[in-house]
């Protein structure tokens, strides 16, 4: 059996669908790493939700500014080009469908692109949603980054979200470890395979019916 | 003369009353309004409702209000957090109530109430949780959820600097939720690195006009600031 | 029979009731002569829809400045201490009930405080409203300033508007050459009267049932 | 590298298509977009939608547009000014289509198609012609109406300077409809009087935020303006 690719050869292969000129916001957590990959040559304009525009990388040493925080609470710096805007500007533009692309993570995504990425309904823990609906109806396209699988081996692909929704039909793309799915009328559609990772495996580990595109096929034949 | 500056934070908030509903600016810590909670915190109102983004870290500002059994009701997009153990014993416990909120339906809830907006219909949160037992159009095709304004009695901003007509003008990110809910409350109380003279602020770059201010109150230079210019600093804890 | 006061002299009376502080909004066309007699010790605000606060007076000969302009597109200067925002913000602030007080012209304002001052109704006019209606419901105190009778010796105030609505119970008091006139749940009281008009000839002038309040008494005695 | 900036005002509106709603910023002659809206008289679309505070004054600009005969509907709170013989003529003669809005609703329409509003309730306009036949809810004891975002295909707005990212900084009240107009319209086009470099415009004064701005054109410092110093003007009307 195959195991896939890894946490930032996936972040990478995101960061190649994102065209110069775009804007986009990366989610807290594993879909930051994104910006490390982003080519230091094109001009990706990064958004946080929490009031900025062209926001940068982490600050050096000793030039921590709290007042210059992502949405994640993490020190940011700021680009040329940068603009700030109050929190009903910033989801005006969320909301309004400005932005281009939004990577999230996800707890499960439907295979009619429902997110279940804000609570696990445990019962203890302490409910907070922060701007995870907002962006998942918003974008132009939301591309969901994480692994396959939970730890416990479960697929976070599924036929219908047990996880409370974070939004309805919202998913465009789901990049895995083990590969990229399409969001499509039909069903979810494998369009890339990832570290010999077959059709068939990926039908066995979600339990799902899957297609494949046809310009799938050679990169897991290759 | 016009003078909206009051001397002390003490001063500011000394007509709260308890059962108040307050809005408190911030995100995380960047623009919390550290020095008017505190001075709330010693005034003495209770049975209070906060309307805030977080819902308070480590166990200062917002989270020693919580910790002091002040906070009745918090209504927030995201009390969750690292540190956020204050609010996290308390709801676990049973002792808060708690209005969750998606952040952008926050925001724009305090917008409406502030531009005379009686409500409105927003896609975020349909289908979920969130929009049970809400309202519910199809508008071209897409559901949205009914969402009301939010209002309060007293609103505590964060903003770099004022003058007396109350214009304030804010840095980098911790603007945030300061110009909403300015708009939003009864009265609104802007603490502030420093007044400045009346002609300072170039009326092209005021972000909250005057009129949405009653109280300004200077707390001093952030820490991280010196004459204006950024001077850096360690980390986010201290 | 009583002749009343000049409009000059009604501004400045208007004036007097406008405290310091205040955020106001002067409506086009006579209201604007209020600005002539604020107090030029005492600082009061004016809004202009078009998105600002601090508005000063007209700008001396040459220095007319086609970006700056009040509602009533004419040229105006800037105040210390003012502040430039955009239309929806600017309207926010209206609607929202932020303004202490505006001050409007009127066609009609009928007993129950509802406002006609935008719209004659005649066949073949342009109907235009422009800010009106949102300034009549949103101002904290909404004066109306104007004579009245019409030309034609018609009383502007009326038991019920015959023109179109600009909106519904919005007027808190009256301005006119004759009197001053609060809108009350009883009805009209007069709180003022001028030049020697009496209430039996505004009863008669506007044939409705006024009612007048104790401090009016003296000044009619006077 | 990104650039929105486009050699000229013809290329600018090069792609409009007859039946377009384009939306004119501008309030009175201050801010209009007159170079744009020259173009647009050149380039021939016709049957199209207005969305303007007003509807043309004298016989230039907008007014032309309309003397031209290329415009099917007006969207506006005002047309009836001293001079707007163009729109009264067309109107009387029923050669035109109007939308009166009431100001304040006309702006918040806009910055809801902006911001991703499905509608709004306001009390602005109840009991009144303009609401007749609206939905009415009565909230908090004050009765609203519903109103519905107002979209366009291209907004025409009129700054003061942009870089080539398309953030924008506008001058005075020819601010106006312009920030929100960016946001409604699926290709904002900003005339400018100048393109700076990126990094020019502070962050904190930005006003229109390049990701609403698709294209900016350069036309040249307006005539009241020198260096970027008012020198003064003798009159509007010229």
């Amino acid at each position: 059996m195959s195991s896939g690719i890894g946490r930032s050869q996936l972040a990478a292969r995101i960061a190649r669908d994102i065209p110069e000129g775009a804007y986009v916001n990366l989610g807290i957590g594993a879909p930051t790493l994104v910006s490390n990959f982003l080519p230091a040559d094109s001009e990706i304009i990064l958004h946080t939700e929490n009031g900025m525009l062209g926001m940068g990388p982490e600050p050096e040493p000793g030039q921590v500014d709290p007042d210059l925080l992502n949405a994640g609470k993490v020190p940011v710096t700021e680009l040329t080009g940068a603009s700030y805007f109050h929190h009903a500007d910033s989801f005006g533009m969320m909301r309004g469908g400005h932005l281009d692309i939004c990577v999230l993570g996800a707890f499960q995504v439907s295979e009619t692109g429902d997110l279940a990425n804000w609570s696990t309904g445990a019962p203890n823990s302490i409910p907070a949603v922060g701007g995870a609906m907002d962006l998942a109806i918003g974008a132009k396209q939301v591309f969901v980054m994480t692994d396959l699988l939970t730890r416990e081996g479960e697929s976070k692909l599924v036929s219908k979200c047990t996880y409370p929704l974070t939004g309805l039909a919202c998913v465009d793309r789901v990049y895995t470890d083990r590969a990229i799915f399409e969001v499509t009328p039909a069903g979810l559609c494998v369009s890339e395979l990832f570290g010999g990772t077959t059709l068939e495996e990926l039908e066995k580990l979600t339990g799902l019916a899957l297609s494949i595109a046809s310009a799938a096929t050679p990169a897991n034949e290759s | 003369m016009i003078s909206k500056v009051v001397d002390s934070v003490g001063a500011a908030v000394s007509d709260i009353s308890d059962g108040a509903t307050i809005m408190i600016s911030g995100f995380g810590r960047a623009g919390q309004p550290v020095e008017l909670i505190d001075a709330l915190l010693g005034q003495g109102a209770t049975d209070l409702v906060v309307v805030s983004n977080n819902a308070g870290n480590g166990d200062h500002g917002l989270a020693a209000l919580l910790a002091a059994g002040r906070v009745r009701k918090v209504i927030c997009s995201f009390p969750r957090q690292s540190d956020s153990w204050v609010f996290d014993e308390l709801y676990r416990a049973g002792k808060i109530e708690l209005e969750l909120v998606p952040q952008g339906n926050l925001a724009e809830r305090i917008r409406a109430a502030g531009a005379g907006i009686g409500g409105f219909f927003t896609p975020t949160g349909y289908g979920t949780e969130l929009g049970r037992g809400k309202e519910i159009r199809e508008i071209d095709g897409r559901f949205h959820v009914f969402e009301s304004p939010i209002f309060a009695d007293f609103a505590f901003v964060s903003a770099l600097k004022a003058d007396r007509w109350g214009n304030l003008v804010y840095r980098k990110t911790s603007r945030n939720f300061g110009p909403v809910m300015a708009t939003a409350a009864a009265v609104t109380v802007a603490q502030v690195d420093e007044v400045v003279e009346l002609g300072t602020l170039d009326p092209e770059v005021v972000i909250t006009p005057g009129i949405f201010v009653q109280r300004v109150v200077a707390v001093g230079e952030r820490e991280w600031l010196a004459g204006g210019k950024f001077i850096g600093r360690r980390d986010l804890a201290q």
